[in-house]
């Protein structure tokens, strides 16, 4: 590690360049055909809202993620290794195959799951935010998830229940502007969401997703508030720079507005900053993301050469261990079939 | 011995759990100062205090998902949901969540929480208050099913539910919370998972569980007057199935019949009697059959509601012919 | 009918007073072991929320109620005596006794169901909205809800919906402060309701249900709004007068707070600004309310005298006439059990 | 005959019954400008509008009860659900209102809307986006249920299901979009409610239905090779169950097998197989045999996801032993 790092920003640097290298590299996974299905949804241009969030984070918090939530997990600390391979389904992977992009999850680093359900995951902190209290935790419980899940119902019993019991709980919602093909605009009347969370008596706040340390500013007075039992909503806004998932080319938005909305850019503008500011040398950085780069290289080689679950494995931890296992289809039938012997 | 009701019996063993494990917090509407709507969990509040009887604003799929949170997090909650009727709206939260998190997530945390709800006919509380949905729990691989007849099962399987690692929906009766029995509740409880046989006899095997046991036994008695002995598994819970006891007693007798108050098609009836007819296919004599609830909603209609559901003369009538 | 009727108060008072009455005949009829069941929510003290919504509806107008909602069919113009038997679950109700009390309707009204599931009924509003709006119905479609309602997430999924289609919907929350025994301040932390509704970007109002004038005004300019592409949110402050349903003695509210809760009594309010303008006698009055009374007295011996529907109405209108037909278990039993003859 | 696939047929047929019919709406996520998760309903909004391709926000259970009340008044919608999966946020609205509205109300109203969704494994989408939950709506009473496994099924069960006067729940398979036949759409469908024989043969019959017809024929031809020749059954639609058809054949030949790629416990291979055993009781010279998915979620590894439902191969192999 190269970096002089004589500044936080560039540690939020190198958490989103970090971000930004895997999840390129979760495309190439994908192209070389080594991923299990395409339901690939990355993070790119989104590196703000999991850097700077996760940045003020506790090692006792807890959090969930949506379908989109590779990101967050980097910044919170996993293992990019694993990760590759759980997106690969995998034996070595987080889930060990079972789980994948949209289902990966470490409770060693409090991540309660990510979710293929929009807005599945969020009452989880609900209940995490009731652990906390009754368990004495003192860990806050932050909801990942989509633009798109603010239109679930679920969101406002969550935030309901959150503001009447004074949880610490966060809402954190990664607005980047569509939910698949629809823009925020074309799926609500009123996309000013901070108000939504006021009316029921959190406190709310929008930030600009350009500079990740105004993020992590926000983040901070809201994570604060929670612990102390005020529980909160941030809405992080960023551009959604690729398609939805690995086969969408976005053909419903204008080549016009992609390119702009690319220009918001979370990791050039902390680079750009900090050269700016003259903490870090350009060429400090570039050493900085060529070994990231390399890291990130190393995660693709780890998945393809890992193992396919073995088959056996299909009928592990549908129940704990030692409780009643499901007899597999097979053995039921060979029963069945070898009744002659009665 | 005592006598006490199905309700009382319950409430007991939320009572005795809670004092034990203090992780157990009870969550839902009207838990706390209400005491449940059918009065289950009444005056607990008074023992265990509101951060462990916690009432809700009605938000079922939000209850549920928050109960697979705190499950997740350190506690072990009781999630109630008023009616069974409910849980369309937390299937999500339920079968997506809860029941697959310790497989999606391979292996590295349960969801140890408890769905406490109550089905069935017998109030004339109409389509939407009066169904009985175990067969869509049934048919969701990672979650428990627990419906107790007695009043000795209220008590022991939700104590048991109370300890098991994976999520388990517990299923009352709402018929039964006023029935009483004379019982010892420190005798040994069998097994989870274990089956009950509530009756013996040689001539025909009916398996049930929940109100349709009591209606089971009932028909058994008549029977009995006209020479004929039933023997009458009480499943107690669905998942796990205890299919060793049914074989047993369906390879010795010979004649079967599954008894649901489930709507018949493609219901837990019908899990039944495919089960015993593909496994016991050389010693049935007849056909298993199905006496379940018709394929149609429940009416308020007190006449139309009790007319849909099985009865006990119904039962009787059908294995008399069965066993003719 | 012997009531001057010269003024449109005096039509809000009959309303009011006759569902008064109609219910207070429900509890009777519950007490006389004849209704179908004890799920029966009485709307006495609502009942300027029924009248005065109803007042301002035109005939093309529909809705859906809740479980709470004698009153507000009565005001759209029911016949009492139909309601009556179908509480008592007997044939010649309005649905033929398969409904009852929590899920009565009649289209002829433009009643598109009264619902057992809290929150059920509302989003069929939003379709409502949309065929009104499609067919050129000019039509408004009211949901009519509980304080309870207002914490489950589908109401806001719809209300956001009916903003986006700018649809013809109002959303009205009969707010009685309580749902069963729980206190609206101990269901959400901030009973502001009207702020949800704008956030999400319709019209809000919250009126106060004594002046059953006041809510006719309310929903008259909501409703006026609404025909024209506005949706609304209105929540008429009212209290519940006795408990729950017909077992509920409401023992978790001090005697001291129902007393004064049954002073906002909208019934009491509209007599005495009747009496006190002059507009009305106290004889007049009387009168009305003896001619009342006889009307609902009626609607007991009509349904103690209907039937009970017949049994085999068991299998119809599970589909439409003329498509295939549940089988009876007994039908399927009988042919298994017959097979010797083959 | 032109080549056609399943997603075209589908879209074909929504096309043609929105010009026919303009009380059709499509109403769901990403149903308009973006054509349809799976294309499906690919630039029907440039014929027929933005009125009557409506997109809606992410809210499944006020998409369906929308969908409801918009049937109740008037229109005819059609409302998608992405993935079956999201039924468990939606159940309460399908099964307490679409369901039960017309027998609640005693007869007054129906509510003719049409689910259209797709299910089943295939696409390492994982535990939340692969599953079978049909045996759900089966056992819904009020529920109509269809389940195409052929192109021209897919565009005429479609416009059947767009005429009835009752809610059909439409399941599509997530893995047949891409199959393409030679249809001739012109030619007179079977009637709704009735099943397909796709093959003759004297020694097994299978009954199956959507995608696992495929892997029955594909299996049945293995068979032959073998010299057993099986009949194959693809039911079209579970409700109405067309009973008669899988009799006659049963009857005929003595030997079934039932196939279905959901979970297998309480399942509809349980309903088929209990029905079978029940009516079919004298006629049966071998026990009906579940080919169905495993008791567990499916994975997104591909391997166990193939591995937890069957196959052609696992059809074949266990068709050999029940005829041997
Ligand atoms: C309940 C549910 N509905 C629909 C989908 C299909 N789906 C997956 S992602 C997505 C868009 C989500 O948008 P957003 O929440 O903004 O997240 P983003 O993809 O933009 O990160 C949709 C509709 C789903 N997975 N779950
Ligand atoms: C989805 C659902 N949850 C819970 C219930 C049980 N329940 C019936 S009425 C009621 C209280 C409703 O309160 P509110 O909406 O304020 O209506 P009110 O009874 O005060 O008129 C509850 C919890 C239900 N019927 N449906
Ligand atoms: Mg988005
Ligand atoms: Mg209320």
């Amino acid at each position: 590690m190269t970096l002089t790092a004589n500044s936080h920003l560039a540690e939020l640097y190198r958490t989103m360049r970090r971000i930004r290298t895997f999840e390129e590299r979760v495309g190439e996974l994908f192209v070389r055909g080594q991923s299990a299905g395409s339901m690939l949804h990355l993070s790119i241009g989104e590196e703000s809202s999991a850097a700077g969030v996760c940045d003020v984070m506790k090692p006792q918090d807890t959090f969930t993620t949506h379908h989109r939530g590779h990101g967050i997990f980097l910044a919170r600390g996993a293992d990019p290794k694993r990760m590759m391979a759980e997106i690969g389904g995998k034996e070595t992977g987080y889930c060990h195959g079972k789980g994948g992009s949209m289902h990966i999850a470490d409770m060693a680093l409090g991540h309660l799951g990510a979710n293929a359900i929009v807005g599945g995951g969020i009452p989880a902190v609900v209940g995490a935010g009731l652990s906390s209290k009754y368990l004495k935790q003192d860990a806050v419980s932050i909801a990942f998830f989509g633009d798109g899940a603010m239109q679930q119902g679920i969101l406002y019993e969550s935030m309901n229940m959150a503001a009447l019991w004074s949880l610490p709980v966060l809402f954190v919602c990664v607005n980047n502007q569509y939910g698949m093909g629809t823009r925020i605009d074309q799926a609500t009347r009123n996309t000013a969401f901070d108000e939504r969370a006021r009316a029921f008596g959190l406190n709310g706040a929008v930030v600009n997703g350009l500079d990740v340390e105004d993020v992590r500013d926000a983040a901070r007075w809201l994570i604060d508030e929670a612990r102390a039992g005020k529980p909160g909503f941030l809405s992080v806004e960023v551009y959604r720079f690729f398609g939805h998932a690995r086969m969408d080319k976005s053909p419903y938005r204008a080549e016009a507005e992609e390119l702009e909305g690319r220009k918001k850019d979370p990791v050039l503008f902390a680079r750009a900053k900090l050269l700016d500011s003259g903490l870090e040398s350009e060429a400090a950085l570039d050493a900085l993301d060529r070994e990231i780069a390399a890291e990130m290289d190393a995660t693709i080689d780890f998945a393809v050469e890992s193992r396919a679950p073995a088959l056996s494995s299909m009928f592990r931890d549908v129940y704990a261990v030692g409780e009643p296992e499901p007899e597999p289809v097979r053995a039921r039938i060979d029963r069945v079939l070898a009744r002659e012997d009665v | 011995m005592p006598a006490m009701t199905y309700r009382d019996a319950l409430r007991q063993a939320l009572d005795d759990a809670m004092t034990e494990d203090k992780s157990i917090v009870v969550i839902g509407e009207e838990v706390g100062r209400y005491g449940g709507a059918y009065g289950v969990t009444k005056d607990l509040i008074k023992v265990h205090g509101p951060e462990r009887l916690i009432d809700t604003p009605i938000s079922e799929p939000a209850i549920i998902g928050a109960a697979v949170g705190a499950a997740m997090t350190g506690l072990r909650p009781v999630a109630e949901l008023m009616y069974i009727d409910f849980l369309g709206m937390t299937m999500d939260q339920l079968a997506n969540q809860a029941a697959k998190i310790r497989y999606m997530f391979g292996g590295q945390i349960g969801v140890p929480m408890v769905l406490r709800t109550q089905g069935g006919t017998g109030r004339s509380a109409g389509a939407q208050h009066s169904q009985s949905l175990e067969a869509w729990i049934m048919h969701t691989p990672g979650l428990r099913l627990a419906m107790p007849a007695t009043v000795a099962d209220a008590y022991h399987l939700l104590r048991q539910s109370l300890t098991k690692p994976d999520p388990v929906v517990f299923i009352e009766h709402k018929a039964l919370y006023t029935r009483k029995e004379e019982v010892d509740l420190s005798a040994d409880p069998l097994p989870w998972g274990k089956a009950a046989v509530r009756r013996h006899g040689d001539d025909l095997v009916i398996v049930t569980y929940s109100r349709q046991v009591l209606y089971a036994l009932e028909a058994a008695e008549a029977l009995a007057r006209n020479g004929i002995e039933a023997t009458v598994i009480d499943l107690r819970t669905l998942n796990p199935l205890d299919f060793d006891t049914i074989r047993t007693h369906v390879e010795r007798v010979g004649k079967a019949m599954v008894v649901s108050e489930g709507v018949m098609t493609s219901g837990v009836a019908a899990e039944l009697c495919a089960r015993i007819s593909e496994e016991c296919f050389d010693f049935l004599e007849q056909p298993v059959i199905r006496v379940a609830g018709e394929d149609i909603p429940i009416s308020v209609s007190q006449e139309l509601e009790s007319g849909s559901v099985p009865s006990a003369r119904i039962i009787a009538e059908v294995a008399e012919r069965l066993t003719a």
